[in-house]
Protein backbone atom coordinates (compact mmCIF):
# COMPACT_ATOMS: atom_id res chain seq x y z
CA UNK A 1 0.00 0.00 0.00
CA UNK A 2 0.87 3.53 -0.68
CA UNK A 3 -1.01 5.49 1.74
CA UNK A 4 0.78 8.09 3.83
CA UNK A 5 1.69 11.21 2.24
CA UNK A 6 5.51 12.59 2.06
CA UNK A 7 6.10 16.30 1.18
CA UNK A 8 9.95 17.52 1.26
CA UNK A 9 11.26 20.80 -0.04
CA UNK A 10 14.18 21.72 -1.33
CA UNK A 11 15.29 25.82 -1.06
CA UNK A 12 17.60 27.11 -3.47
CA UNK A 13 18.73 30.61 -3.64
CA UNK A 14 16.18 30.98 -6.66
CA UNK A 15 13.59 29.09 -5.82
CA UNK A 16 12.33 25.72 -3.98
CA UNK A 17 11.22 22.19 -5.33
CA UNK A 18 8.57 20.20 -3.35
CA UNK A 19 8.46 16.26 -4.03
CA UNK A 20 5.26 14.61 -3.20
CA UNK A 21 4.96 10.92 -2.33
CA UNK A 22 2.05 8.94 -1.88
CA UNK A 23 -1.43 9.92 -1.83
CA UNK A 24 -3.53 13.43 -0.83
CA UNK A 25 -7.11 13.09 0.09
CA UNK A 26 -9.53 14.44 2.39
CA UNK A 27 -7.87 12.92 5.22
CA UNK A 28 -4.45 14.49 4.89
CA UNK A 29 -5.24 17.23 2.44
CA UNK A 30 -5.09 20.01 5.70
CA UNK A 31 -1.41 18.41 6.59
CA UNK A 32 -0.40 18.90 2.91
CA UNK A 33 -1.87 22.60 2.74
CA UNK A 34 -0.03 23.87 5.58
CA UNK A 35 3.26 22.32 4.14
CA UNK A 36 2.81 23.75 0.76
CA UNK A 37 1.52 27.11 1.68
CA UNK A 38 4.71 27.64 4.12
CA UNK A 39 6.93 26.51 0.83
CA UNK A 40 5.16 29.16 -1.17
CA UNK A 41 5.70 31.32 1.80
CA UNK A 42 9.26 30.78 1.93
CA UNK A 43 10.78 30.22 -1.63
CA UNK A 44 12.96 32.96 -3.11
CA UNK A 45 11.20 32.34 -6.48
CA UNK A 46 8.63 30.27 -7.87
CA UNK A 47 7.95 26.68 -6.30
CA UNK A 48 7.96 23.40 -8.58
CA UNK A 49 6.26 20.65 -7.22
CA UNK A 50 7.47 17.45 -8.71
CA UNK A 51 4.88 14.43 -8.89
CA UNK A 52 6.93 11.41 -9.87
CA UNK A 53 6.06 9.58 -6.49
CA UNK A 54 2.16 11.23 -6.38
CA UNK A 55 -0.23 8.58 -7.40
CA UNK A 56 -3.29 10.02 -6.02
CA UNK A 57 -5.29 13.16 -5.55
CA UNK A 58 -8.36 14.23 -5.29
CA UNK A 59 -10.50 17.32 -5.34
CA UNK A 60 -9.36 18.29 -1.89
CA UNK A 61 -5.74 18.36 -2.85
CA UNK A 62 -6.47 19.59 -6.35
CA UNK A 63 -7.93 22.59 -4.31
CA UNK A 64 -5.00 23.02 -2.15
CA UNK A 65 -2.83 23.35 -5.00
CA UNK A 66 -5.38 26.00 -6.77
CA UNK A 67 -4.94 27.93 -2.89
CA UNK A 68 -1.23 27.35 -3.32
CA UNK A 69 -1.54 28.83 -6.79
CA UNK A 70 -3.19 32.27 -5.41
CA UNK A 71 -0.75 32.40 -2.75
CA UNK A 72 2.24 32.48 -5.23
CA UNK A 73 0.72 34.81 -8.23
CA UNK A 74 0.12 37.69 -5.01
CA UNK A 75 4.16 37.54 -5.14
CA UNK A 76 4.25 37.59 -8.64
CA UNK A 77 5.39 34.07 -9.04
CA UNK A 78 4.33 30.39 -10.58
CA UNK A 79 3.70 27.29 -9.48
CA UNK A 80 5.11 24.70 -12.21
CA UNK A 81 4.42 20.65 -11.90
CA UNK A 82 6.83 18.46 -13.05
CA UNK A 83 6.56 14.46 -13.23
CA UNK A 84 3.25 14.31 -13.13
CA UNK A 85 1.67 10.94 -13.65
CA UNK A 86 -1.00 10.08 -16.61
CA UNK A 87 -3.95 9.55 -14.17
CA UNK A 88 -2.97 12.86 -12.55
CA UNK A 89 -2.54 14.61 -15.83
CA UNK A 90 -6.00 13.66 -16.31
CA UNK A 91 -7.51 14.65 -13.52
CA UNK A 92 -5.88 18.70 -14.05
CA UNK A 93 -7.11 18.06 -17.63
CA UNK A 94 -10.82 17.05 -16.70
CA UNK A 95 -10.93 20.35 -14.16
CA UNK A 96 -8.94 22.61 -16.13
CA UNK A 97 -6.66 23.28 -14.02
CA UNK A 98 -3.77 22.42 -16.98
CA UNK A 99 -4.53 26.01 -17.60
CA UNK A 100 -3.75 27.85 -14.77
CA UNK A 101 -0.63 25.76 -13.77
CA UNK A 102 2.58 25.74 -15.97
CA UNK A 103 2.87 21.62 -16.59
CA UNK A 104 6.61 20.31 -17.43
CA UNK B 1 -30.69 -6.42 -18.01
CA UNK B 2 -30.74 -8.34 -14.75
CA UNK B 3 -28.57 -7.21 -11.94
CA UNK B 4 -26.86 -10.08 -10.50
CA UNK B 5 -24.49 -9.25 -7.00
CA UNK B 6 -24.70 -6.87 -4.19
CA UNK B 7 -22.03 -6.23 -2.39
CA UNK B 8 -22.24 -3.11 0.54
CA UNK B 9 -19.43 -1.11 1.93
CA UNK B 10 -21.06 0.94 5.08
CA UNK B 11 -18.44 3.32 6.57
CA UNK B 12 -18.22 5.99 9.48
CA UNK B 13 -18.39 9.61 7.49
CA UNK B 14 -15.22 10.27 8.79
CA UNK B 15 -11.91 10.89 6.67
CA UNK B 16 -9.67 8.67 7.56
CA UNK B 17 -11.76 5.86 6.09
CA UNK B 18 -12.44 7.25 2.48
CA UNK B 19 -9.17 5.34 1.70
CA UNK B 20 -10.71 2.08 2.48
CA UNK B 21 -14.03 2.58 0.39
CA UNK B 22 -11.25 3.50 -2.54
CA UNK B 23 -9.64 -0.09 -2.31
CA UNK B 24 -13.23 -1.59 -1.95
CA UNK B 25 -13.80 0.69 -4.86
CA UNK B 26 -10.62 -0.75 -7.02
CA UNK B 27 -11.33 -4.50 -5.80
CA UNK B 28 -14.58 -4.66 -7.37
CA UNK B 29 -14.22 -2.83 -10.72
CA UNK B 30 -10.94 -4.79 -11.12
CA UNK B 31 -12.45 -8.52 -10.63
CA UNK B 32 -15.71 -6.86 -13.05
CA UNK B 33 -13.00 -6.83 -15.51
CA UNK B 34 -12.41 -3.32 -16.36
CA UNK B 35 -9.37 -1.68 -17.75
CA UNK B 36 -7.21 -0.86 -15.50
CA UNK B 37 -7.70 3.17 -16.38
CA UNK B 38 -11.83 2.47 -15.83
CA UNK B 39 -10.76 0.97 -12.10
CA UNK B 40 -9.00 3.53 -11.24
CA UNK B 41 -11.87 6.52 -12.81
CA UNK B 42 -13.92 4.46 -11.10
CA UNK B 43 -12.08 4.48 -7.22
CA UNK B 44 -11.75 8.17 -7.91
CA UNK B 45 -15.02 9.00 -8.56
CA UNK B 46 -15.91 7.04 -5.64
CA UNK B 47 -13.50 8.47 -3.21
CA UNK B 48 -14.92 12.18 -4.57
CA UNK B 49 -18.88 11.52 -3.22
CA UNK B 50 -17.48 9.68 -0.15
CA UNK B 51 -15.50 12.86 0.16
CA UNK B 52 -18.11 15.44 -0.10
CA UNK B 53 -20.55 13.06 1.99
CA UNK B 54 -17.82 13.41 4.97
CA UNK B 55 -17.59 17.84 3.76
CA UNK B 56 -21.51 18.41 4.31
CA UNK B 57 -22.28 16.58 7.04
CA UNK B 58 -21.69 17.72 10.06
CA UNK B 59 -21.73 14.94 12.86
CA UNK B 60 -19.03 12.42 12.83
CA UNK B 61 -21.00 10.26 14.09
CA UNK B 62 -22.86 9.58 10.75
CA UNK B 63 -22.36 6.30 8.85
CA UNK B 64 -23.04 6.13 5.24
CA UNK B 65 -23.57 2.89 3.17
CA UNK B 66 -22.22 2.23 -0.50
CA UNK B 67 -23.72 -0.20 -2.93
CA UNK B 68 -22.28 -1.94 -5.60
CA UNK B 69 -24.57 -3.46 -8.33
CA UNK B 70 -22.83 -5.86 -10.32
CA UNK B 71 -23.97 -6.69 -13.72
CA UNK B 72 -22.29 -8.67 -16.75
CA UNK B 73 -22.41 -5.03 -18.49
CA UNK B 74 -22.39 -2.52 -15.72
CA UNK B 75 -21.37 -1.77 -12.20
CA UNK B 76 -24.31 1.04 -10.46
CA UNK B 77 -22.45 2.65 -6.92
CA UNK B 78 -25.12 3.84 -4.75
CA UNK B 79 -24.98 6.19 -1.69
CA UNK B 80 -27.53 6.24 1.08
CA UNK B 81 -27.16 7.12 4.59
CA UNK B 82 -29.58 6.94 7.42
CA UNK B 83 -28.21 9.76 9.45
CA UNK B 84 -26.29 12.20 7.74
CA UNK B 85 -27.76 15.89 8.10
CA UNK B 86 -28.43 17.39 4.61
CA UNK B 87 -27.96 13.86 2.80
CA UNK B 88 -30.01 14.50 -0.15
CA UNK B 89 -28.48 17.35 -2.90
CA UNK B 90 -24.86 16.66 -1.37
CA UNK B 91 -23.28 18.80 -4.51
CA UNK B 92 -26.08 21.31 -4.32
CA UNK B 93 -23.22 24.51 -3.06
CA UNK B 94 -20.99 23.30 -5.70
CA UNK B 95 -21.98 22.61 -8.96
CA UNK B 96 -19.18 23.85 -10.48
CA UNK B 97 -16.62 22.31 -8.32
CA UNK B 98 -13.31 20.46 -9.11
CA UNK B 99 -15.57 17.16 -7.18
CA UNK B 100 -18.36 17.35 -9.57
CA UNK B 101 -16.53 17.48 -12.77
CA UNK B 102 -14.30 14.97 -11.78
CA UNK B 103 -17.84 12.26 -11.29
CA UNK B 104 -18.95 13.49 -14.17
CA UNK B 105 -16.11 12.63 -16.26
CA UNK B 106 -15.48 9.28 -15.06
CA UNK B 107 -18.86 7.75 -14.49
CA UNK B 108 -21.41 7.34 -17.84
CA UNK B 109 -24.62 8.03 -15.80
CA UNK B 110 -24.50 10.30 -12.58
CA UNK B 111 -28.03 10.77 -11.21
CA UNK B 112 -27.20 13.83 -8.52
CA UNK B 113 -30.20 14.07 -6.81
CA UNK B 114 -32.56 11.63 -6.57
CA UNK B 115 -36.22 13.25 -6.29
CA UNK B 116 -38.21 11.80 -3.77
CA UNK B 117 -35.93 8.78 -2.84
CA UNK B 118 -34.04 7.03 -0.08
CA UNK B 119 -30.52 7.21 -1.71
CA UNK B 120 -28.05 10.24 -2.15
CA UNK B 121 -26.70 9.47 -4.94
CA UNK B 122 -25.97 6.94 -7.63
CA UNK B 123 -23.74 6.40 -10.50
CA UNK B 124 -22.78 3.81 -13.09
CA UNK B 125 -20.44 2.85 -15.30
CA UNK B 126 -20.86 0.14 -18.36
CA UNK B 127 -18.17 -1.80 -19.73
CA UNK B 128 -17.20 -1.51 -22.99
CA UNK B 129 -18.03 -4.40 -25.24
CA UNK B 130 -14.88 -5.93 -26.48
CA UNK B 131 -14.68 -5.49 -30.38
CA UNK C 1 -11.93 -0.20 26.28
CA UNK C 2 -14.13 1.70 24.20
CA UNK C 3 -15.48 0.88 20.67
CA UNK C 4 -15.38 3.55 18.29
CA UNK C 5 -15.79 3.07 14.51
CA UNK C 6 -17.51 0.27 12.59
CA UNK C 7 -17.07 -0.97 9.31
CA UNK C 8 -19.56 -3.62 7.58
CA UNK C 9 -18.86 -5.17 4.48
CA UNK C 10 -21.65 -7.57 2.42
CA UNK C 11 -20.41 -9.55 -0.16
CA UNK C 12 -22.21 -12.81 -2.06
CA UNK C 13 -21.23 -16.19 -1.42
CA UNK C 14 -19.07 -16.27 -4.15
CA UNK C 15 -15.38 -16.82 -4.83
CA UNK C 16 -14.65 -14.42 -6.91
CA UNK C 17 -15.19 -11.84 -4.34
CA UNK C 18 -12.98 -13.29 -2.00
CA UNK C 19 -10.20 -10.88 -3.30
CA UNK C 20 -12.65 -7.85 -2.40
CA UNK C 21 -12.63 -8.53 1.28
CA UNK C 22 -8.90 -9.01 0.93
CA UNK C 23 -8.68 -5.49 0.03
CA UNK C 24 -10.88 -3.99 1.97
CA UNK C 25 -9.05 -5.82 5.22
CA UNK C 26 -5.92 -4.77 3.88
CA UNK C 27 -7.07 -1.31 4.07
CA UNK C 28 -8.69 -0.84 7.46
CA UNK C 29 -5.47 -2.88 8.69
CA UNK C 30 -3.23 -0.48 7.69
CA UNK C 31 -5.45 2.81 8.19
CA UNK C 32 -5.24 1.33 11.64
CA UNK C 33 -1.74 1.82 11.72
CA UNK C 34 -0.54 -2.11 12.17
CA UNK C 35 2.52 -2.77 10.32
CA UNK C 36 2.70 -4.30 7.07
CA UNK C 37 3.57 -7.23 7.99
CA UNK C 38 0.39 -7.81 10.79
CA UNK C 39 -1.56 -5.79 7.97
CA UNK C 40 -0.74 -9.19 5.83
CA UNK C 41 -1.97 -11.50 8.28
CA UNK C 42 -4.60 -10.19 9.09
CA UNK C 43 -6.05 -9.97 5.35
CA UNK C 44 -4.71 -13.95 4.95
CA UNK C 45 -7.05 -14.66 8.21
CA UNK C 46 -10.05 -12.66 6.84
CA UNK C 47 -9.57 -14.78 3.32
CA UNK C 48 -9.87 -17.97 5.32
CA UNK C 49 -12.51 -17.42 6.82
CA UNK C 50 -14.20 -16.57 3.40
CA UNK C 51 -13.08 -19.30 1.93
CA UNK C 52 -14.30 -21.25 4.19
CA UNK C 53 -18.15 -19.93 4.60
CA UNK C 54 -18.14 -20.17 0.77
CA UNK C 55 -17.09 -23.71 1.19
CA UNK C 56 -19.55 -24.61 3.16
CA UNK C 57 -22.45 -22.82 1.99
CA UNK C 58 -24.32 -25.09 -0.54
CA UNK C 59 -26.54 -22.08 -1.90
CA UNK C 60 -24.47 -19.22 -3.98
CA UNK C 61 -27.25 -16.92 -3.30
CA UNK C 62 -26.13 -16.56 -0.22
CA UNK C 63 -24.74 -13.34 1.21
CA UNK C 64 -22.38 -12.46 4.09
CA UNK C 65 -21.29 -9.92 6.14
CA UNK C 66 -17.81 -8.70 7.74
CA UNK C 67 -18.46 -6.26 10.66
CA UNK C 68 -14.59 -4.42 11.66
CA UNK C 69 -15.04 -2.78 15.20
CA UNK C 70 -11.86 -0.57 15.10
CA UNK C 71 -10.60 0.38 18.22
CA UNK C 72 -7.68 2.49 19.61
CA UNK C 73 -5.61 -1.56 21.07
CA UNK C 74 -7.42 -3.57 18.91
CA UNK C 75 -9.49 -4.95 15.44
CA UNK C 76 -12.21 -7.10 15.74
CA UNK C 77 -13.61 -9.20 12.48
CA UNK C 78 -17.06 -10.48 12.99
CA UNK C 79 -18.77 -12.82 10.48
CA UNK C 80 -22.09 -13.16 10.32
CA UNK C 81 -25.20 -14.42 7.90
CA UNK C 82 -29.02 -14.42 7.40
CA UNK C 83 -28.89 -16.89 4.54
CA UNK C 84 -25.70 -19.39 4.67
CA UNK C 85 -26.85 -22.89 5.49
CA UNK C 86 -24.59 -24.49 8.64
CA UNK C 87 -23.42 -21.25 9.11
CA UNK C 88 -22.49 -21.91 12.57
CA UNK C 89 -19.15 -24.17 13.04
CA UNK C 90 -18.09 -23.38 9.75
CA UNK C 91 -14.57 -25.38 10.83
CA UNK C 92 -16.17 -28.46 12.80
CA UNK C 93 -14.96 -30.90 10.05
CA UNK C 94 -11.79 -29.28 9.23
CA UNK C 95 -10.74 -29.25 12.59
CA UNK C 96 -6.93 -29.65 11.76
CA UNK C 97 -7.30 -27.93 8.41
CA UNK C 98 -4.81 -25.45 6.84
CA UNK C 99 -7.13 -22.95 7.40
CA UNK C 100 -7.59 -23.43 11.01
CA UNK C 101 -4.06 -23.60 11.53
CA UNK C 102 -3.41 -20.03 9.71
CA UNK C 103 -6.39 -18.20 11.45
CA UNK C 104 -5.15 -19.23 15.11
CA UNK C 105 -1.36 -18.52 14.23
CA UNK C 106 -2.31 -14.72 12.71
CA UNK C 107 -4.88 -13.79 14.80
CA UNK C 108 -4.72 -12.94 19.00
CA UNK C 109 -8.17 -14.20 19.71
CA UNK C 110 -10.69 -16.80 17.84
CA UNK C 111 -14.23 -17.80 18.59
CA UNK C 112 -14.94 -20.08 16.22
CA UNK C 113 -18.10 -21.67 17.14
CA UNK C 114 -19.77 -19.38 19.26
CA UNK C 115 -22.91 -20.80 21.14
CA UNK C 116 -26.36 -19.15 20.70
CA UNK C 117 -24.95 -16.29 19.27
CA UNK C 118 -26.34 -14.47 16.24
CA UNK C 119 -22.66 -14.94 14.19
CA UNK C 120 -20.06 -17.31 12.93
CA UNK C 121 -16.78 -16.54 14.44
CA UNK C 122 -14.84 -13.80 15.54
CA UNK C 123 -11.69 -12.86 15.67
CA UNK C 124 -9.47 -9.95 17.20
CA UNK C 125 -5.90 -8.86 16.21
CA UNK C 126 -4.38 -6.51 19.18
CA UNK C 127 -1.72 -3.35 18.61
CA UNK C 128 1.08 -3.97 19.84
CA UNK C 129 2.69 -0.77 22.17
CA UNK C 130 5.24 0.61 20.67
CA UNK C 131 7.81 0.45 22.69
CA UNK D 1 -3.39 -5.23 -8.49
CA UNK D 2 -1.86 -8.40 -9.25
CA UNK D 3 -4.62 -10.45 -9.09
CA UNK D 4 -4.59 -12.73 -11.81
CA UNK D 5 -2.56 -15.84 -11.29
CA UNK D 6 -0.66 -16.85 -14.53
CA UNK D 7 1.00 -20.62 -14.77
CA UNK D 8 4.00 -21.24 -17.27
CA UNK D 9 5.72 -24.91 -17.13
CA UNK D 10 8.56 -25.11 -18.93
CA UNK D 11 10.13 -29.10 -19.76
CA UNK D 12 13.61 -30.31 -19.94
CA UNK D 13 15.15 -33.91 -20.75
CA UNK D 14 15.25 -34.38 -16.72
CA UNK D 15 12.71 -32.31 -15.00
CA UNK D 16 10.24 -29.71 -15.12
CA UNK D 17 10.12 -26.10 -13.82
CA UNK D 18 6.56 -24.10 -13.09
CA UNK D 19 6.96 -20.11 -12.93
CA UNK D 20 3.98 -18.85 -10.70
CA UNK D 21 2.76 -15.31 -11.04
CA UNK D 22 -0.13 -13.76 -9.26
CA UNK D 23 -2.44 -14.88 -6.49
CA UNK D 24 -4.12 -18.28 -5.60
CA UNK D 25 -7.18 -17.93 -3.56
CA UNK D 26 -10.04 -19.80 -3.67
CA UNK D 27 -11.68 -18.46 -6.84
CA UNK D 28 -8.71 -19.99 -9.51
CA UNK D 29 -7.60 -22.87 -7.02
CA UNK D 30 -9.07 -25.39 -9.65
CA UNK D 31 -7.35 -24.18 -12.52
CA UNK D 32 -4.40 -23.97 -10.96
CA UNK D 33 -4.85 -27.60 -9.60
CA UNK D 34 -5.34 -28.82 -13.21
CA UNK D 35 -2.16 -27.32 -14.85
CA UNK D 36 -0.19 -28.40 -11.83
CA UNK D 37 -1.31 -31.68 -11.76
CA UNK D 38 -0.64 -31.82 -15.82
CA UNK D 39 2.82 -30.94 -14.99
CA UNK D 40 3.17 -33.56 -12.55
CA UNK D 41 1.98 -36.09 -14.91
CA UNK D 42 4.05 -34.82 -17.68
CA UNK D 43 7.55 -34.26 -15.81
CA UNK D 44 10.01 -37.19 -16.64
CA UNK D 45 11.55 -35.69 -13.41
CA UNK D 46 11.27 -33.95 -10.33
CA UNK D 47 9.05 -30.47 -10.59
CA UNK D 48 10.06 -26.88 -9.27
CA UNK D 49 7.92 -24.82 -8.65
CA UNK D 50 9.43 -21.12 -8.77
CA UNK D 51 7.52 -18.38 -6.95
CA UNK D 52 9.34 -15.37 -7.20
CA UNK D 53 6.39 -13.92 -8.46
CA UNK D 54 3.50 -15.63 -6.53
CA UNK D 55 2.51 -12.74 -3.69
CA UNK D 56 -0.93 -14.74 -2.03
CA UNK D 57 -1.73 -17.89 -1.60
CA UNK D 58 -4.85 -19.23 0.25
CA UNK D 59 -5.18 -22.70 2.05
CA UNK D 60 -7.44 -23.94 -1.18
CA UNK D 61 -3.69 -23.59 -3.28
CA UNK D 62 -1.36 -24.91 -0.27
CA UNK D 63 -4.02 -27.91 -0.61
CA UNK D 64 -3.08 -28.26 -4.15
CA UNK D 65 0.80 -28.37 -3.10
CA UNK D 66 -0.07 -31.10 -0.85
CA UNK D 67 -2.37 -32.87 -4.10
CA UNK D 68 0.37 -32.12 -6.44
CA UNK D 69 3.05 -33.48 -3.93
CA UNK D 70 1.10 -37.16 -3.28
CA UNK D 71 0.63 -37.61 -7.00
CA UNK D 72 4.42 -36.82 -7.73
CA UNK D 73 5.89 -39.24 -4.59
CA UNK D 74 3.41 -42.16 -6.15
CA UNK D 75 5.88 -41.68 -9.36
CA UNK D 76 8.95 -41.53 -6.76
CA UNK D 77 9.37 -37.60 -7.44
CA UNK D 78 9.34 -35.11 -5.60
CA UNK D 79 8.91 -30.88 -5.63
CA UNK D 80 11.04 -28.47 -4.76
CA UNK D 81 10.10 -24.82 -4.05
CA UNK D 82 12.27 -22.37 -5.10
CA UNK D 83 12.31 -18.00 -4.26
CA UNK D 84 9.44 -18.10 -2.28
CA UNK D 85 8.60 -14.77 -0.51
CA UNK D 86 8.66 -14.34 2.88
CA UNK D 87 4.94 -13.84 3.51
CA UNK D 88 4.37 -17.60 1.46
CA UNK D 89 7.37 -19.12 3.65
CA UNK D 90 5.53 -18.13 6.63
CA UNK D 91 2.55 -19.85 5.45
CA UNK D 92 4.24 -23.38 4.99
CA UNK D 93 5.91 -23.26 8.34
CA UNK D 94 2.84 -22.35 10.48
CA UNK D 95 0.96 -25.42 8.43
CA UNK D 96 3.60 -27.35 9.22
CA UNK D 97 4.05 -28.12 5.06
CA UNK D 98 7.96 -27.05 5.53
CA UNK D 99 8.16 -30.48 5.91
CA UNK D 100 6.79 -31.99 2.94
CA UNK D 101 8.44 -29.99 0.28
CA UNK D 102 12.07 -29.51 -0.29
CA UNK D 103 12.24 -25.37 -0.10
CA UNK D 104 15.38 -24.43 -1.33
N1 LIG E 1 -11.49 25.39 -13.52
C1 LIG E 1 -11.06 26.18 -12.49
N2 LIG E 1 -10.26 27.22 -12.74
C2 LIG E 1 -9.81 27.98 -11.72
N3 LIG E 1 -10.08 27.80 -10.42
C3 LIG E 1 -10.88 26.78 -10.12
C4 LIG E 1 -11.42 25.91 -11.12
N4 LIG E 1 -12.20 24.99 -10.50
C5 LIG E 1 -12.13 25.26 -9.19
N5 LIG E 1 -11.34 26.31 -8.94
C6 LIG E 1 -10.99 26.86 -7.64
O1 LIG E 1 -10.38 25.83 -6.88
C7 LIG E 1 -10.67 25.99 -5.50
C8 LIG E 1 -11.24 24.73 -4.94
O2 LIG E 1 -12.23 24.24 -5.81
P1 LIG E 1 -13.68 23.80 -5.32
O3 LIG E 1 -14.66 24.07 -6.38
O4 LIG E 1 -13.90 24.39 -3.98
O5 LIG E 1 -13.52 22.26 -5.21
P2 LIG E 1 -14.40 21.34 -4.30
O6 LIG E 1 -15.08 20.38 -5.22
O7 LIG E 1 -13.40 20.70 -3.39
O8 LIG E 1 -15.39 22.22 -3.58
C9 LIG E 1 -11.61 27.18 -5.39
O9 LIG E 1 -10.86 28.28 -5.01
C10 LIG E 1 -12.16 27.33 -6.82
O10 LIG E 1 -12.48 28.67 -7.10
N1 LIG F 1 0.58 -30.63 8.18
C1 LIG F 1 0.20 -31.40 7.16
N2 LIG F 1 1.01 -32.38 6.71
C2 LIG F 1 0.65 -33.14 5.66
N3 LIG F 1 -0.49 -32.99 4.98
C3 LIG F 1 -1.33 -32.07 5.37
C4 LIG F 1 -1.05 -31.23 6.48
N4 LIG F 1 -2.11 -30.37 6.64
C5 LIG F 1 -2.99 -30.69 5.68
N5 LIG F 1 -2.55 -31.70 4.91
C6 LIG F 1 -3.19 -32.27 3.73
O1 LIG F 1 -3.40 -31.20 2.80
C7 LIG F 1 -4.58 -31.46 2.05
C8 LIG F 1 -5.48 -30.23 2.13
O2 LIG F 1 -5.57 -29.81 3.48
P1 LIG F 1 -6.94 -29.54 4.19
O3 LIG F 1 -6.82 -29.84 5.64
O4 LIG F 1 -8.03 -30.19 3.42
O5 LIG F 1 -7.05 -27.98 4.06
P2 LIG F 1 -8.39 -27.14 4.09
O6 LIG F 1 -9.52 -28.12 4.27
O7 LIG F 1 -8.25 -26.22 5.23
O8 LIG F 1 -8.41 -26.48 2.76
C9 LIG F 1 -5.22 -32.70 2.62
O9 LIG F 1 -4.88 -33.77 1.78
C10 LIG F 1 -4.56 -32.85 3.99
O10 LIG F 1 -4.48 -34.21 4.38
Amino acid sequence: MSGELIVRAEYSERDAVVYLSGEIDIYNAQQFKEKIYQVVENSKGDVSIDCSDLNYIDSTGLGVFVGALKKAKQNNRDIHILNIRDNIKKLFVITGLDKLFIIH
Amino acid sequence: MELNDRITLSLPCKAEYVSVARLTASGIAYRMGFDIDTVEDIKVAVSEVCSRLINVSKNSDGEYEILYEIDDNRLKVTFSSKNIERAGCIFEDDKDGLGVSIIKAFMDEVEFCPDNKDYILSMTKFIEEKS
